[in-house]
This record gives structure tokens, C-alpha cells and sequence, in this order.
């Protein structure tokens, strides 16, 4: 058991490192780490998609961005631990390329196992050079944590031309306002189970009879939109898989979710354990208040147990195996742990706790920022609920709920 | 025994719920946090003419002259429809403040404007992060004018007056002070609900009258606080409820795998703890109401619990149910933020829950030794 | 609002005072006492089931044993609101009569809705009077939560005689060793819904046939029993309700579930207050601890929330009126309570915590019974988990689960 | 990076559940409860066969020589299988004590005893209610003879010595003794988890050697409090994950309303919730095999982390062991209860779970200003 790179690891960690201390934007540093667990890039003196662009261009240049994509698609061709390592040497820089973590996470990885070769050649380069933005299109108004429930339609173009055209709308889309193409799935049959009558496409996001607005959250962040399709014509060749197999190419998706591991998860612990080191209380300093201590310490093995459960998991790759169920409670810890951290941390600032100006507002208001932020991160990507059934279901095996909707043909679903 | 609201009250509050349902949609709210307006005057100005800001003022100051119980009752409809008014700013607290410390003079001047809707009172004792205690406060009385600052004041960039702390040599003294006046400059700061204004008010000379005893002020702001608790905590009960009932409502209606989201025991068990928080703090307001409305010795233990029981309660309510809501729970269109921001608000707005937990045990200690 | 009695209250009250000052066994308060959450009586120095008939007895000749019923069946014939008085008066000694808590909380007002007059008049007296003990026989091994999947077999006896012959198995059924009656449901159609094939009796806890084995529970007491039914024959005549309608008539007895309001529910928090206020620790007093402080606050306004819910029970109750679905979370809250409160009790003695001898342990080794009874608590008279699905459907008119085994006949449902 | 077991050691934890689920089934820890004997007396003699009672202690010393990850290993077996043995005290707390602060004397009279179990050794530290400070130990030394009282000392009766912290003038010293001296009283406590006895000693002028440099006994303590934490941690973490398989094992079989109980989300949800804080346990507790396996001077964070994370997660998992298995884990028969009771035995075996929370807040503390 240790902690130590291979000499072939260490090696490329300090390429990593030299190249980032020479181009990495260190300028930009305390603006993105002002934002941390805030749900934004915090960049308020340069423009953010500017500033993504630039960064990924320059990865690209050195082979780091998409670091283990193939080489002949513009990645760097690493392997799984160094790709790992790239990650924990970007740290915060990371933050910067959030414009195209759907693309790279999602979109790129379908597209290599389902587009045509002349496709992905197309495609994915400047996808990684940051060229080309992607945004991924699958959850609508009435679904979300039931994805197959989706209402979008995609059906023949009467012409007879093999199009598809497009009605209905998809939601908590982010980057569709500034995205060149989307990853869209489609109810192309509503005759048959939800499941089966679903296909899924690629598009241009300027094509006639799409529209992005965007979605103002309860934090009054603009981070995603809604996309309305009016008619919305997509040529055959941009299906992906066949037709009605949409719910089988969504899950090559979903299995390559985007890989936190490496990247650091947020609770909020090191910011408060900060807070309360610095802070004096009526009677000392508020770390030695032993109603604080105790709540510190429950937080604190909860931020290191997840913090060393990343370990065991980029462990397992650097063994070549690839990570156990056990890094799916990652996020639904830390979203509890953010929100209690970030409730408590406000009231330790008494009344003054709910000024948000960062000049008036202890640790210049980021804890506000943070509380406001919290509860979307207990729903976005999978709710707390959904969460647990997952882990009960894939890692304890325990049996799914009962479904009343399976083998119903889409169209008799009552709701 | 009667541990129950009477006939009469439960005819004010339904009285008060369909003038609420009627004046004081959530789009009231939503104009004061948009910064359309900085209170929803409005409103203010019915409230008046229903009586409601005079309640507890006795009839000879222009009130209704009724008790406590009533302003615990129409405390919870403000809470259930996020009032945007400075109600609690001029009725739990200036209010209070001049019925149990102030002069004759005061009262004539005041009162009647209180109940009037006419002036706007409110407390500015914070000062900064932390409780306040003697000797930590900066603002101070030198040569019979108030210097120093407050931070955060509700409600102060629309009070026409405020009761203030100050230091006054070695003690903390009350003043109350016309916020018209010189020497006073107030500024609007940002909060996470702007749904209800705060301000940041200094004095540089600011003339002030003494409120009640000098010096005495530790055990006076003490006093209020402990009737005030039991006020907001109603405030807090009843968002507490329309936030529960606001995800019941949604987990019917929306569906997901085929059938209501509140069939799936996950969102019947959130609500149902829902429930829980909301019924134990309802049943600690009662509490604190009676503590409040007959003066009782146990006021510190039933206030102390009504607002920490409360402060949970909303706190749980609101943001569980924006997970019940699902993504559009953390929509700007969807009400849930309203009540999460409340609800953050309301459990700040006496200081903070940690001092509130100090309190209990200090009153239930002395109620044992008793 | 007000915590004053009527002058007819207190004219009552003060009876029922002066009666217990002349009556109640006093000697026997401390060992009730330090027995408050436990489980048990907590009686050793005189026999337990002596003692409660005795008490019994001497409230039946005052007219206290069942105050509320009616005074033909040697209830007190009180009002529901002189009930919860002679309760809160009663207070520690209630303790002593727990034996009878199921004959009189559920098995007599069963009685009362469905027998016929001459056995009400024949078993509802010696009920009162203690003199006859009364258990209750519905759960089954495989049927706890979902009462109504229990097998227990009841076919009409083959002589044509009418009687019924009663085959199976019984458990938690607590008093049972020393029961001479017993209310029993049991399948007699087995070929119908779950719901529909069960049919209610009650029989002699004497007739040929009926086993009774203590079980031992997991902190060592012997509070319940599984009863064994091999061909136990049933009167006719001693069928409460129709053939097939043993549901409808065991929601009768549910629906009386033993009226806790007005006893008091305990949650442990004087018990740990006192302690706190008692010990110290390193730095001073504990209740000066500001950890200890937090954790007591919050679990303060949960006892105090009971109580007072509580109160507004009784509140209705003294206008006439029935009390609203609040009072279901009494148990759900105190049952965590008791556990939390408990464990933490241990944690604040240290190493010391795990003693158990009362001579050797802080506070007399109450909490260490605590922690070893409290998840009992937690099922007892319906789990958390049902609770709380009760609150959610009840209460807040949540649809209920959905039922795979609805509408089907109980003899195809697999398992 | 290696965030893992080693091959070896994975088949050294392969070959200790195998051993133990063949010698030491629930019946094992049953017949202690029930008090047939003390401890078992057969595995004790087979954990020694194996080697694994000595397998930290030098093969000079007649052990096997290996590290503190293969001990880990062991450590969650133990724990897992509720065995019976004094385990814990003689290898984690014994054998610990004497390779860091034992002459080569003691260590050449002892470890090879230790070695083969032909003798069992413990820890003789708290004596009453709360944490041990110094200056509140009443056993002393005086004329170099023992007087005072120790309880509860874990394996007490059994133990044929004992190291025994000791007021000596001003300071405290440790001392190590043999218990079947003149002047050593024991008797066996009640405890809530009899399957593992414990005792009151009681000193009456025993003859004792010192163990290590004098005066010095509170850091000699704390430092071998760290190291056990992290053995202990495994222990509670087989408890664990042994309490969430019996719960979801009985999740599958039990049916109700016509399906499995663990398809309902309440208990899959209650399920989910063990497993996560069983995983946070685990990964803490492999930082901690990590710290203690490399003398880390990030040890005192690894162990408080590792000790208060296993604690929560083997007394949630226990408890709710019981719920989900309803009436049936409250009975004696099933093994619920077993581990219920372990759990909370285990979490006080090293203090209290506020004295490492303090003793975690400590030295993140002093790593941060280091």
C-alpha cells in the first residue's frame, strides 16, 4: 500500500507539471477558486467561453486534452492512470473546461462507438480542440430521473428523403447556447414499450427550427437552457444506431459518465474547516468550540472517506482494472455534505450569516454562494433518491421497483 | 385544558388566509426579490386597514387591542404567503419594544403610526458576524449622539425609526432614533433573500432618545427576543407548511415511471419527515404562543423551543421540498427558492440557531433549579 | 389556550388524586422507575402478574379500571376526557397494569362492537377486573408488517358440528403464558383475496391443542410468545363477525390502538438531562459542554414537541372531538429518540460505558437497558418504515404502494 | 499509486475466512454470551497455529515477522465472525505496548508467549466514567508496589498480565504485571456485549516492573491508542459489511405484500445508506493501514479518521440490521443482536467516539500548521 507513482507515472507527472507551469492561465487561479462548489467558473474579468476555448486549444497542442482519446482523433493517447494524473495536476484548471465536459464525456464517446469513420474524422477533432462545442440532448420536461419517458418526437419526413423531422422539447441542456452540435434521442415509435421506440441523432444546433433559452436556476445562474424543435430536419446519416435502438445507444452514454475520479469532489470541508480556524467566537476560537469540533469531525471522515474512496478507485486503474460500484456514492455524500456544511456555516455567522455582498460577508460570501447552490446538487445527475436505488439495485443487488410501465406501449401510459 | 387556538382566532386567521391568498400572491414576492419595489406597500396599507398591524396596540393608541395569540395567528399567514412587508421588523419587534419600554411620549408618537401602517419600525442591534454581548458592540453613545454602524438591519432602508443598541459607557443602553434624521446614512446591502430588504445603517452624530432603562439594555433586547421567537417561529411554522404542501401537491400530480412520483416510498418518506419536523414545531409555537399570550415564567424554555423546532422545520421543508420538485424545484419560475431563501433568512433573523440551542439549556437548567 | 381544567376536570382530578394518595401501591414507585424505557416492569420484589391484578383490582372497585367504559361491563363510565385525567394521574403505577394493555386496548372494544350481549356480559367484567387476562393472536412469522398474508388455518371441523379447527402459528403474542383468552384471526378461505379469506374468533388459552413458548429477545427479557395452534377447536358461537370478514373486524381493534395520550411517551430526555446536569467531565459540568448542549437542544424540542402534540390531543379530546392524525408520529419520533439518546448516554461514560451492573454504571446502568431495548421500539406496534408510509398516505393523502398481490387468491401468491 | 492490499495479504484475508468461517461461526461468541466459558479456548490455539497471533511480532521473538497491513487484514475477519478470543487485547494493545517500550528482557520473557497464545496479555487503563488525564488515576504507585483499581479491563479475568497505567508522584507511568501475583483481585463485569468478557482488577500492593521510560505513560498510551484505532477500525469495518450482507441477504428471502421487502425503497434506501458509510469506513481505514504500516507522521488523522468513521458505520449497520429484519432480529435466535452489541462495545473499547473526535479536530490542527 502506497501512495508513490511508478517511475513511468512519475516521470509523466513532471512533464505535466513543467508544461503546466509554463502555460497553464495561473492569472485566472483566484478567481476559480473564489467559485468552488458555487456551480460557475467564477471568471468575471475575461470572457468564460473565450477562456475555455483558449485553454483547450493550448491542452490540445500538448496532447492533454482528451488525454486518452487516440491520437489520430487529436487526443493525447494516454493511458487510463495518466489521464488520472493529467486531472490531479490540472486541479483547478479543470474548472475552466466545464463548457465541454458533456462533449468530451458523453458525446465523443458515442460518436466513436456509433458514427461512421468519415463521421468521426469529421467530428471529433474539434470536439477536443475545443473548436467545436457539443451539447447533449435527453432529458425533457417529463422526463428526467425516467429518462425513457421522453416525448420528443423524430418521424419520417414525408418527402421521402430518409430525414427526420423533429418536434417537441429537451431541458437542463447546458452549453446548447453556445454549442455547435447535439447529441439528441427521439421517440421514433410511440407504438411500442417506452424503451423501445427511442432513436438517437446528431445535429447542428443552428439547423432551421431550433431554439435555445435559456434557464434561469433558483441561485439566479443562467446554466442551462431549454431547446424547443419546430420541425427540425436531420438527415438519416446523422442517426446513431438503428431506429428504435435509442435506449441501448443512450446507455454507452450514460456508462462513460463523466470520470471525477481524480478530479477533486467538493463538500465544502475544507472551506469551513478554514472558516472556523480563522474565526473567534465569544469565548475563543470557534474550532475549539467542541459543538463546532464534533460536527467538524463528522464532516471531516466523510470528506476523507470519499476523498480515499477515489484513491481505491484510481488504484484500480493504475492496476489496469477498471473501478468497483463503490465510487458511486460520491456524489450523493457530497451534496448532503455541502448543504449541511454550507446551512452551518451561515449560522455561525449569526445574523450577519445572510449578507451575500462578498466585501461585508465572512469568507467573502462564498458559503452563501454555496448554500444557494446546494440543493441542485442533491438532483443534477442522478437525485439522491435515484442514488440510492441505483446503489441498491447494481451494487447490493437488491430488485428494481416495481415497474407499471414496462411492456405498455408508450402511447397507452396513462400521465 | 385548552391547548388550541379559540373560534375567535381561528376565524381571524381564516379571515387573514383568503386577504393573504388574495393580496399576497407569491408574484408579491417576487417583486421586492426582483428589486422592482422595496416592499409591497400595497399590502402594507391593507394590512393596516384590516387592523392586523395594531393587533397587540391597545385600542387607546389606535389598535385593536387584542392579544398575542392573534399576532401568533396572523404570524403564521405571513409566513405561509412569504409576506414581503416589514411586519415582523414593526410589529414583533419596534412594537413590542415600545409597549414594554417606552415612555408616554413615545408611545403616543409611535403607536399610533405603527398601527396606521403610517411608520415603519425596526430593530438594529447586529453588528457584524457573531452574537452580540456587552462590550462587543462598536456603536456607542459620545456626548448624547449615537456613532458606529449596523449590519444587517431589517427592514432599514424603509423604517422610519429604529430602536438601537449602543454602548453607553460601560453598559448597553436603547435609543430610539428617527432614521430621517442627520447624521444617519443607510445603504441597501445584498442578502441570500431579497425578498425581504436589509440594510447597513451608520450613525455619525445621530441624535437619540433613550428607550426604557439605560443600561439595561442586555435584559431588554433579551425580553424581546424571547416574545419574538415565538412570533417568527410561527412565521417560520407556516412556510414550513405551504412548502410541504407545495411538494405533496407536486408529488401527486407529477409522474415518472408511469405513475405519481408520491407513490415511491423515497418521496412518501421525505414527505412524511416533512411532516414530522412540521408537526413538533407546531405543536412547540402552541407552546410558546401560550408562554407568550399569559406572560408564563417558562417563556425562555417555550420560545427557545418553539424557534429552534421551527427554524428545523423550515429549514427541512424548504429544501426537501425543492428535491421532491426534482430539477424544476431549482427553477427561478418555481416557487421552492422563495421558501429556501426564506427559510435561511428566518433562521438567521433572531441569531443563529447555536445561540438559540445556549438559550434552552441556560432556561431549562434554571427552570429545573426552580 | 390554556392548561386549566373545568371546574368538573378538577373536581375530577382532585378524586382521582385523593383516591391514588389512599390506594396507589407506592412502594413499588422506584423499581417502576428506574425501569422508565426499558420494556420491563421492572418489578423484583414482588411477583409481576400478582402485583397487576392486585392494582387492577383495587382500580375496578373505584370504578378507574377502563374509566371510560361503560359501567354495565364494570367500567368507570367516564368521559373521554376523565380518562386521559385518571391517566396523567395514574402516571408510573399504569406501569403495573401493562398486561392488560391489549385486552383492554384492543381485544374488549372488539368484543364490545361484535359480541353477542351474553358474552359481553360473561367476559368484559373479569376483563375489567383483571381477573381474566386477554391476548391478542394476529401476527404470524411470515406475517408481521402485511398482517394479512398470516396462514394460520381455521376450517370448519368435519363432524358438521360447526366448530371451527385451527391449525398454525402465532408470534409476539405478548401475556400469552398467562392469558386465559385469546382473540385470534385466522385464514378460512384461503382460495380468495388475502384481504378477504380470514375470519376472527376467541377462544380459551386453555382448550387441547394451544402451545405457548416465550421467546427470548435480543436483550435477554421474555416479553413475548409464539403460540402453536394444532387442531384447537372453536365454538362456532365464539366467531366474532361474519365468515371471511376477520379484516373489517381487525379494523375495528386496530382502529382502538391502545390511547397513549395522556401517558406519557418516553423519550429518554429526562433521563439524559439529569445525567448531563449531574456529570462532569473533563472541563466541568457536561450540560456546560457545548457539543453535549447542541445534541440536547435538539433532542429537547423533540420530547417537548411530543408533549405537547400530545397536549392537543387532549385537547380535542376535552371538546368532544377526536384527535387529528398528528398524534401517529409519537412512536416514529420517540422510538430514534430513545436510541440516539441512549447510545450517546454510553459514548458520554467512556470506557465505563458498557457496564451494565447498576452498582458499577453511571445512572444506575438505565441507559445500557435503554440501548439494548430501543431497537425494539423502532418495530414494535409498526416499523418506522410503516409509520411513515402511514403519515404519508393517511395523512397527507399520498397513493399507496403499489399491490402486486391485490386481487389475488391469498393460495397463488408466491412466497 | 497502490491503494490496495497486496496479493499476499489478499490471500492471507482469503485464508483467515476461511479458517474462521469453519472455527468460528455465530455459535462461537454465542457460547461466551451465554456464558459456557470465557473465551474460546480452540480458536485461541488455532489463531496461534496459524501464526496469526504473533504476526507482527519479529520470528525472533517467535512470530512471523510480518507488517501491521497483514494484521489489518486479520483484524476485519475478527470482526466479521464476532471471535471470541482476546484478540484485540493482546495483540493490538499487549504485543504493541511491548515492541515499542518493552526491554529486551520483557520482550524476550513475553512475545514469544504472546506468539504462540500460551499467554494472553491486555491493557489496564480507564477506571471509572469519562476520559483519563493525568492527575485522575487513583491507581498508584507507592513504595514500588501497585494499589488501586482498574475497570473495565477487556479480557481481564483471562489475561496473564496486564499493562497498567499509573499515577506515579506527579506523572504517569506505565507497568507491566503479572496478574496471577499476590495482591491482584479480579472479577468479572456485566457488559452489554457479553461475548467478549471484561473485569475489575483491583491492585493491593502487586509487585510491578515498569514498562518503558517513566513519567511518560500519557503519550506511550496515546500513541498505542493510535495504532489500535486503526486495528480496531477493521474490526468494526467486518462487523460492518458482516451486519449490511445479513440485512440484505434477509432483504431478499423475507417476502411481504407479495414481493421481497428489499424491493421496497424503504429498506433498499436503508440499505443504500449502510453501504456508503461502510465504504467511507473502509477507505479511511485503508488511509489508516497505510499511516500505521508506514510510521506516517499523518498517523493521529488516519486513525481518529478511520476510528470514528468505523464506529458510525458498524453501530448504523447494526442497528439497522435489526429494523430491516423487523421482529425477528429482536429475538435471541437470530444473530442480530450480536453485532448490535458489539458495535457498541467496539465503539468505546479506545474511548469514547467525543475523545477522538477531539483528538481528529487536534491534529488536523497541527498538520495544518505544520
Amino acid at each position: 500500500m502506497n501512495f508513490d507513482d511508478t517511475p513511468e507515472q512519475s516521470a509523466f507527472r513532471a512533464r505535466v507539471r513543467t508544461w503546466l507551469d509554463a502555460n497553464a492561465p495561473k492569472h485566472l487561479e483566484p478567481e476559480l477558486r473564489s467559485a468552488i462548489g458555487t456551480g460557475i467558473s467564477g471568471l468575471k474579468s475575461v470572457d468564460p467561453i473565450e477562456a475555455a476555448k483558449a485553454w483547450q486549444a493550448r491542452k490540445a497542442s500538448a496532447g492533454y486534452a482528451c488525454p486518452s482519446w487516440p491520437r489520430e482523433f487529436g487526443g493525447g493517447g494516454h493511458s487510463a492512470i495518466e489521464r488520472v494524473i493529467w486531472q490531479q495536476e490540472e486541479g483547478i484548471f479543470a474548472q475552466l473546461s466545464g463548457i465541454f465536459s458533456l462533449g468530451h464525456g458523453m458525446c465523443g464517446p458515442t460518436l466513436m462507438a456509433w458514427a461512421n469513420e468519415e463521421q468521426k474524422q469529421r467530428f471529433i477533432p474539434p470536439m477536443v480542440t475545443g473548436e467545436e462545442i457539443w451539447c447533449q440532448l435527453f432529458s425533457e420536461p417529463c422526463a428526467g430521473s425516467d429518462l425513457a419517458g421522453l416525448r420528443t418526437r423524430a418521424e419520417l419526413a414525408p418527402d421521402g428523403s430518409g430525414d427526420w423531422i423533429i418536434n417537441g422539447q429537451k431541458i437542463w441542456t447546458s452549453a446548447a447556447h453556445v454549442a455547435d452540435h447535439g447529441l439528441l434521442i427521439a421517440r421514433s415509435d410511440p407504438a411500442v414499450a417506452k424503451h423501445k421506440g427511442l432513436t438517437m441523432f446528431f445535429l447542428d444546433m443552428k439547423s432551421p427550427g431550433v431554439e435555445v433559452r435559456p434557464i434561469r436556476q433558483a441561485n439566479g445562474h443562467n446554466g442551462f437552457n431549454e431547446v424547443y424543435f419546430t420541425d427540425v430536419r436531420i438527415p438519416d446519416a446523422q442517426r446513431l444506431g438503428a431506429p428504435g435502438q435509442g435506449w441501448e445507444v443512450s446507455l454507452t452514454t450514460l456508462m462513460n459518465e463523466r470520470m471525477t475520479i481524480g478530479a477533486t469532489i467538493v463538500t465544502g470541508f475544507d472551506q469551513i474547516f478554514s472558516l472556523v480556524c480563522a474565526m473567534e467566537g465569544e469565548n475563543g476560537p470557534l474550532v475549539e468550540d467542541r459543538a463546532v469540533r464534533s460536527k467538524l469531525a463528522s464532516w471531516a471522515v466523510r470528506d476523507s472517506g470519499l476523498k480515499y474512496t477515489s484513491m481505491r478507485a484510481i488504484s484500480a486503474i493504475a492496476r489496469g482494472e477498471i473501478p468497483g460500484p463503490e465510487n458511486s456514492i460520491g456524489k450523493l455524500v457530497a451534496a448532503s455534505l455541502h448543504q449541511e456544511i454550507a446551512t452551518f456555516a451561515l449560522d455561525l455567522q449569526g445574523e450577519a450569516g445572510i449578507l451575500t455582498n462578498p466585501d461585508l460577508s465572512a469568507a467573502k460570501g462564498q458559503f452563501q454562494a454555496m448554500i444557494m447552490r446546494s440543493p441542485a446538487m442533491r438532483i443534477e445527475g442522478g437525485t439522491d433518491e435515484i442514488l440510492r436505488n441505483i446503489i441498491a439495485e447494481r451494487v447490493l443487488g437488491l430488485p428494481g421497483d416495481i415497474r407499471v410501465d414496462k411492456n405498455v406501449p408508450f402511447n397507452q401510459i396513462e400521465g | 385544558m385548552n391547548f388550541e387556538f379559540s373560534a375567535e382566532q381561528l376565524q381571524l386567521r381564516d379571515t387573514a388566509r383568503r386577504f393573504l391568498a388574495d393580496k399576497c400572491p407569491p408574484a408579491a414576492a417576487r417583486a421586492v426579490l426582483d428589486g422592482k419595489v422595496d416592499h409591497d406597500a400595497a399590502l402594507w396599507q391593507g394590512l393596516a386597514e384590516m387592523g392586523f398591524l395594531g393587533v397587540t396596540i391597545p385600542e387607546a393608541y389606535g389598535g385593536l387591542g387584542l392579544g398575542h395569540l392573534e399576532l401568533c395567528v396572523l404570524a403564521e399567514e405571513m409566513g405561509r404567503t412569504l409576506a414581503p412587508v416589514p411586519f415582523s421588523s414593526s410589529v414583533y419587534l419596534a412594537t413590542e419594544l415600545l409597549l414594554s419600554a417606552g415612555s408616554e411620549t413615545q408611545k403616543q408618537h409611535w403607536l399610533p403610526r405603527l398601527a396606521s401602517g403610517s411608520a415603519i419600525g425596526t430593530l438594529a442591534h447586529a453588528e457584524a458576524t457573531g452574537a452580540v454581548s456587552n462590550g462587543s458592540l462598536t456603536t456607542h453613545l459620545e456626548h448624547g449622539r449615537l456613532y458606529g454602524q449596523k449590519l444587517p438591519v431589517p427592514d432599514g432602508e424603509i423604517a422610519d425609526f429604529a430602536v438601537v443598541t449602543a454602548q453607553e459607557g460601560d453598559d448597553l443602553s436603547l435609543f430610539l432614533l428617527d432614521l430621517s434624521g442627520a447624521g444617519v446614512t443607510r445603504e441597501a446591502v445584498s442578502t441570500i433573500d431579497p425578498s425581504r430588504r436589509h440594510a447597513r445603517i451608520a450613525f455619525s452624530g445621530a441624535s437619540a432618545e433613550p428607550l426604557g432603562e439605560r443600561g439595561n439594555a442586555i435584559a431588554q433586547i433579551s425580553a424581546v427576543q424571547d416574545r419574538a421567537a415565538v412570533l417568527f417561529a410561527f412565521e417560520q411554522l407556516g412556510g414550513a407548511d405551504r412548502a410541504l404542501e407545495m411538494a405533496r401537491d407536486y408529488a401527486l400530480e407529477r409522474k415518472a415511471f408511469g405513475r405519481q412520483i408520491g407513490s415511491f416510498q423515497a418521496i412518501k418518506h421525505l414527505l412524511a419527515n416533512m411532516y414530522v419536523a412540521a408537526t413538533l414545531a407546531r405543536s412547540n409555537c402552541y407552546y410558546g404562543a401560550w408562554a407568550l399570550s399569559t406572560e408564563a415564567p417558562e417563556l425562555p424554555v417555550a420560545a427557545a423551543s418553539a424557534r429552534i423546532s421551527a427554524t428545523q422545520a423550515y429549514q427541512l421543508c424548504a429544501k426537501d421540498a425543492i428535491e421532491v420538485h426534482g430539477g424544476m424545484g431549482f427553477t427561478w419560475e418555481f416557487d421552492c427558492h422563495l421558501h429556501y431563501r426564506r427559510s435561511n433568512l428566518l433562521a438567521l433573523a433572531l441569531g443563529s440557531l447555536s445561540l438559540w440551542e445556549d438559550r434552552l439549556i441556560d432556561a431549562l437548567r434554571q427552570s429545573q433549579a426552580a
